[in-house]
């Protein structure tokens, strides 16, 4: 039982067997049926890196890291790795022996987001490419999609932060 | 009482209506066959058999069955 | 509350306890109790639906018999005055005030069953015909939950109402009583669905403590555990895993799937009725069969006259032949067979019932394409075998194969894919998607791809997989045992140390092999929705 | 006849129990190997009791002090309560649950744990938790403890939660189903190899770093527990480089500290004076400390338990020192172990440790 790869655990998620059928037949569920990445990609360098997404191909295609830095975490329940590159760091969780996108962090304004908003952009920029449906904890602007968080600290006018995080639920 | 077999017969002739008495027990007839027998006891005899009367004591036997026939028309 | 969870155990614990304690003429009044407790469990805003459809129900069914004996009341004192013709009249006139009130039941509750469970589904249909003719606009979904068991026991209680109607039984008088049939609680999750008639025989009744039949009643709920848990619930997950994927599992995978999910419907649903029926008999009441070893029937027809049974007599007996027997479909009948001759004439009003009764078992099981689908093909199989019959009156003149094992070993397996095939209509997200996957069966039938590592990729370990297969030879066994008596009675001659063995290994089976705790996914009864 | 079926009944009865007790303990993971932090908590019962010093909280203080330099250097004797992601309401009810057996005159609590406001993950749960005896302070323990889904009788009975192992059981599930060798020593989980640390990430950056009010709201009871039954409560912070220490954490233990008067040493601030060499003391490069990094701690916080709270040296009592002494020789035996086995291997192999080569980069 503990083979279940990290599809299936999500899926089982889902409703159970009976009711996994949609109420109205010919209109398959948005997202249903391909395998693309959800939620909030990042992209740099034509690699495409998705939240909960699977590391190895992703590192494969980033090439090697500036620097590595792995942890252990207490007692072996999975380590945790962080790979850094120029303008982010990639952090990743483990689950059943596989390596999967657990956060990437902006280390500098080299890198932007798909949308556009790099670190010092101003809160407007933001607003203008996300929207206001975010969620705020002290000057954190958080915007949740399909098991993915993108966040942004603003200091002093500024974007002094920027985190994409695979959220578990 | 004739006529009456003559809709069974036809239905299924490898059975035995004037003795056999479980015919709903023993699976004889089945739901379409009752539908059936209704259909021609209603044009045949101008009886409407209603639906609180399909019950395994009506249509059990062929006499049950007359029984029930009479007694509606009389009604 | 579901059935396998810790809470309900103890749920039936302190009930079976404390029912065999108090005095007994209050043993009917405490599992009243208990089964508003349990459904104040399952959301207390659902009590108040099952409280309005005992109550409705009651009041309309004590109207309905007022009337009936107002009737003979009137005729008895003017036995001499009246023609016949005037007692004919009469009696019309009261039955069309009758079925007034009945039809106002009807309607009532039919009606929440229809606004609870088929709203969404009616706008989700009227948005996609919205959206098919180019309009912008689009209605919004209710939020509206599915109170816990109201297919089942609104079912329950509108035949009774159409059997009081029917004058087969009188109206029952105390209003709880009627509370109690509505909602009993061991039948409320998944049926069986019982008649008033039936039940109230030992519903009511004050019981006395039985050791004989608590013993059978608690071995038929281990029973009912072990196929549930120990066996659905597991191989729930291979399931899964083909039919949330169909983009990587086709193919052989579908046959395999589709041979699982029979499998796990079977011990998921008969399990549940095992233990509803088990935790009746432990209470001392009676509660009608529900299968008959439905995988050994040889026709479709066959095959739904011993699976599920309560509701297809149901669909019988309040549906099918009511709509079969009405004048208009009487007046069908005899255009049909001055239209198209004696043969098929007679047939196709038969048939037009059929259609319309599975499309109602099918939209009865959920409001989804996906069951009305599957309702129809039901229907069409059981039309189109009739159809056949000459052709296999022809078959069987030539070969005299009809009595050989070989020949009703093909009848059943047959029967069993051809269910089982439909029955994947439960599974896969929306009709077009199941026959295609279906489809891939016959285009894609690959047995190679079919290796051990593939079925260890299914999330079964080897070890589940023997569970299943031990699980599977003791399945056959018991039905096999059944078909001359109760296995339990069988077991009640053996020796005590022969039946505590059985009780040890049945035990040790659910608490050690079941799929049950955190790790696995906690699935629900299958029927549970319906 | 009403004799024999009595009997009957209680032979019925016993074999079930006394099968699904055996069932019980056949099944419960025993933690002898790899994921030996699991039996942290359960060898506290075989201690003789009576410790001037109890430590509790995560893998922060099991990696950081050795009780035996302790006893060694000061004759101090102590004991660490503590398992992997010890969270702090689990800290509270451990002690809770030791007050019960002893009376030390200080308890030494690390702070990290203030960091988790939620209970996080079943593993570590069960880690904390099933050790423990059946009590009142393991009922509230489990209580505070458990995420969603997590069933208090799979607490109480522990086949319920782990009966699904029957399919993993090893040979090492049979030879220690009734007994388990000692592993740590009084509560110090003893690693000897070494993974210098190379680099360390930074801190991303939080929305929030304010403690929650849960974590503070034990920390209280902690504050009250010690309070009441006369016991010196030391608030420290042990040098462990990863998960990053905020300096706004920083300040809210301070000031914590400075409002109850209570002592908070942040050894992060001490590496020096303490003399952690991080190309040594550590077996993961920065998250914990091994065996040398752990005596260093411990000689210095033992002169500062002695100058500060005046913990008597007790290596004068006779049959103290006696056990003591098997102590410590069950202690320096390990040490020698672990380190043949590093010699062989390269890397600890019995304790779950991952080969070297494996986590390089490609």
């Amino acid at each position: 039982m503990k083979r279940l790869s990290l599809i299936i655990l999500l899926s089982l998620l889902l409703t159970g067997c009976s009711s996994g059928a949609d109420p109205v037949s010919g209109e398959a569920p948005e997202g249903a049926g391909d395998n693309g990445p959800a939620g909030y990609v990042f992209e740099n360098g034509g690699v495409a890196i998705a939240m909960h997404g699977e590391v190895e191909p992703i590192l494969q295609a980033l090439g090697d890291a500036m620097e590595y830095f792995e942890a252990e975490s207490c007692a072996f329940q999975g380590m945790e790795k962080i790979f850094t590159y120029s303008g982010f760091e990639l952090h990743t969780y483990e689950m059943e022996g596989v390596d999967f996108v657990a956060a990437l962090v902006f280390l500098d304004d080299s890198v932007s987001t798909k949308e556009g908003v790099y670190l010092f952009s101003g809160l407007e920029d933001i607003l203008s490419a996300y929207g206001d449906g975010y969620t705020k904890t002290n000057d954190m602007y958080s915007y949740d999609l399909d098991g993915s968080r993108l966040s942004f600290l603003i200091e002093n006018d500024e974007v002094t932060s920027i985190e994409y995080l695979a959220v578990t639920e | 009482m004739e006529t009456l077999l003559e809709i069974l017969k036809e239905l299924h002739p490898e059975v035995d209506f004037e003795n056999c008495d479980t015919l709903i027990d023993d699976n004889v007839l089945d739901s379409f066959d009752i539908i059936t027998i209704i259909a021609e006891i209603s044009s045949e005899y101008d009886v409407n058999i209603p639906a609180e009367e399909i019950v395994p004591e009506n249509f059990n036997s062929a006499k049950a069955l007359y029984a029930l026939i009479k007694r509606l028309s009389d009604e | 509350m579901l059935f396998a969870s810790y809470g309900f155990i103890l749920f039936i614990t302190v009930l079976f306890v404390v029912y065999y304690l108090i005095p007994r003429r209050h043993q009917w009044k405490l599992l009243l109790g208990a089964s508003y407790l349990f459904y104040y469990f399952s959301g207390p805003e659902n009590l108040l639906y099952i409280f309005f459809t005992s109550l409705s129900t009651y009041m309309v069914a004590v109207k309905i018999d007022a009337i009936q004996k107002n009737q003979a009341l009137f005729l008895a004192a003017n036995s001499g005055r009246l023609s016949r013709e005037e007692r004919k009249a009469y009696r019309a006139l009261v039955k069309s005030q009758q079925r007034k009130w009945l039809l106002l039941c009807l309607i009532l509750n039919f009606g929440v069953l229809a606004v609870t469970k088929y709203t969404n589904f009616t706008i989700a249909n009227i948005n996609s015909v919205l959206r098919t003719v180019g309009s912008g606009t689009q209605l919004s979904f209710w939020s509206l939950a599915l109170p816990m068991g109201i297919s089942f026991y609104t079912f329950q209680t509108m035949s009774y109402i159409i059997d009081v109607y029917r004058g087969k039984h009188p109206a029952e008088s105390n209003f709880f009583k009627l509370a109690l049939f509505t909602s009993f609680f061991p039948q409320l999750v998944q049926g069986p669905i019982s008649r008033f008639d039936d039940l109230s025989k030992t519903l009511y009744n004050e019981h006395s403590f039985d050791i004989q039949n608590v013993n059978r009643g608690l071995q038929r709920i281990m029973w009912g555990f072990f196929k549930k848990v120990v066996l659905a619930d597991r191989i729930l997950v291979a399931v899964n895993t083909i039919i949330r994927n169909p983009d990587i599992y086709q193919g052989v995978f579908v046959f395999i799937g589709m041979l699982f999910y029979a499998y796990e419907l079977y011990a998921d649903f008969t399990g549940g009725i095992d233990i509803t029926i088990g935790i009746a008999q432990v209470l001392g009441i009676k509660v009608k069969e529900n299968f008959k070893r439905p995988y050994f029937s040889k026709s479709t027809a066959e095959y739904w006259r011993r699976w599920h049974i309560t509701m297809g007599t149901w669909f019988k007996d309040y549906l099918f032949y009511p709509l079969s027997v009405s004048g208009p479909m009487l007046k069908f009948s005899k255009f049909s067979r001055r239209r198209f001759g004696d043969g098929l004439g007679k047939r196709i009003p038969v048939y037009v019932s059929t259609i319309l009764v599975w499309f109602t078992t099918g939209l009865w099981h959920g409001a989804s394409w996906n069951f009305i689908v599957w309702g129809l093909l039901n229907g069409t199989v059981i039309i189109v075998s009739l159809e056949c019959q000459p052709l296999y009156d022809w078959f069987h003149s030539r070969f005299h194969v009809k009595h050989t094992f070989g020949f009703r070993l093909f009848q059943v397996v047959r029967t069993v894919l051809l269910m089982s095939a439909i029955r994947m209509l439960d599974c896969y997200r929306d009709v077009p998607l199941t026959f295609r996957m279906l489809g891939t069966m016959f285009t894609r039938f690959n047995v190679s791809t079919l290796t051990g590592k593939a079925l260890m990729g299914l999330g079964l370990g080897m070890a589940d997989y023997m569970v299943l297969l031990v699980g599977l030879v003791a399945l056959i066994a018991v039905s096999l045992l059944q078909r001359d008596g109760s296995v339990r009675n069988k077991l009640a001659v053996k020796p005590a140390a022969v039946r505590f063995a059985v009780y040890y290994v049945l035990i040790i089976s659910i608490l050690v092999l079941g799929a049950y705790g955190m790790g696995y996914d906690s699935s629900q009864f299958i029927y549970n929705q319906f | 006849m009403f004799k024999k079926r009595f009997l009957t009944a209680v032979a019925v009865i016993l074999i079930m129990t006394g099968t699904l007790y055996l069932l019980e303990r056949l099944l419960m993971p025993k933690h002898v190997s790899a994921i030996v932090e699991g039996s942290l908590i359960e060898e506290y019962y075989k201690e003789e009791k009576g410790h001037d010093v109890i430590f509790v909280g995560d893998c922060e203080v099991y990696e950081s002090f050795s009780p035996i330099t302790l006893w060694e250097h000061y004759g101090i004797t102590s004991y660490i309560r503590g398992s992997a992601q010890q969270l702090i309401w689990q800290s509270y009810y451990l002690l809770e649950e030791t007050l019960k057996y002893e009376k030390p005159e200080v308890v030494v609590f690390n702070v990290l744990a203030m960091q988790y406001d939620q209970p996080q993950k079943e593993a570590y749960n069960r880690m904390a938790l099933d050790g423990m005896r059946m009590s009142l302070s393991k009922f509230k323990s489990i209580r505070a403890s458990m995420i969603e889904d997590e069933k208090f009788i799979e607490y109480l009975f522990p086949l319920l939660r782990y009966h699904s192992r029957w399919s993993e059981l090893t040979a090492e599930d049979l030879r220690y189903m009734f007994r388990k060798g000692k592993l740590f020593h009084n509560g110090y989980y003893m690693r000897v190899d070494v993974k210098p640390v190379e680099t360390v990430p930074r801190g991303r950056k939080l929305a929030d770093y304010q403690f929650g009010k849960n974590a503070y709201y034990y920390l209280d009871r902690m504050v009250e527990l010690c309070k009441e039954s006369d016991i010196e409560l030391v608030l420290i912070k042990v040098p462990s480089l990863y998960p990053y220490w905020y300096d706004e954490w920083e300040a809210q233990m301070e000031d914590y500290a400075q409002r109850h008067g209570l002592m908070y040493i942040n050894f992060l601030e001490l590496i020096e004076e303490v003399g952690i060499d991080f190309a040594q003391d550590t077996y993961d490069a920065g998250l914990h400390l091994n065996v040398t990094g752990a005596e260093k701690m411990s000689v210095y916080f033992g002169k500062v338990l002695q100058n500060t709270f005046g913990l008597e040296d007790r290596r004068n009592e006779v049959d103290l020192s006696r056990a003591w002494q098997q102590k410590a020789d069950f202690y320096y035996r390990m040490k020698e172990d672990q380190y043949r086995e590093l010699e062989e291997y390269g890397y600890l192999k019995s304790l779950g440790a991952r080969p070297p080569e494996s986590t390089a980069v490609d």
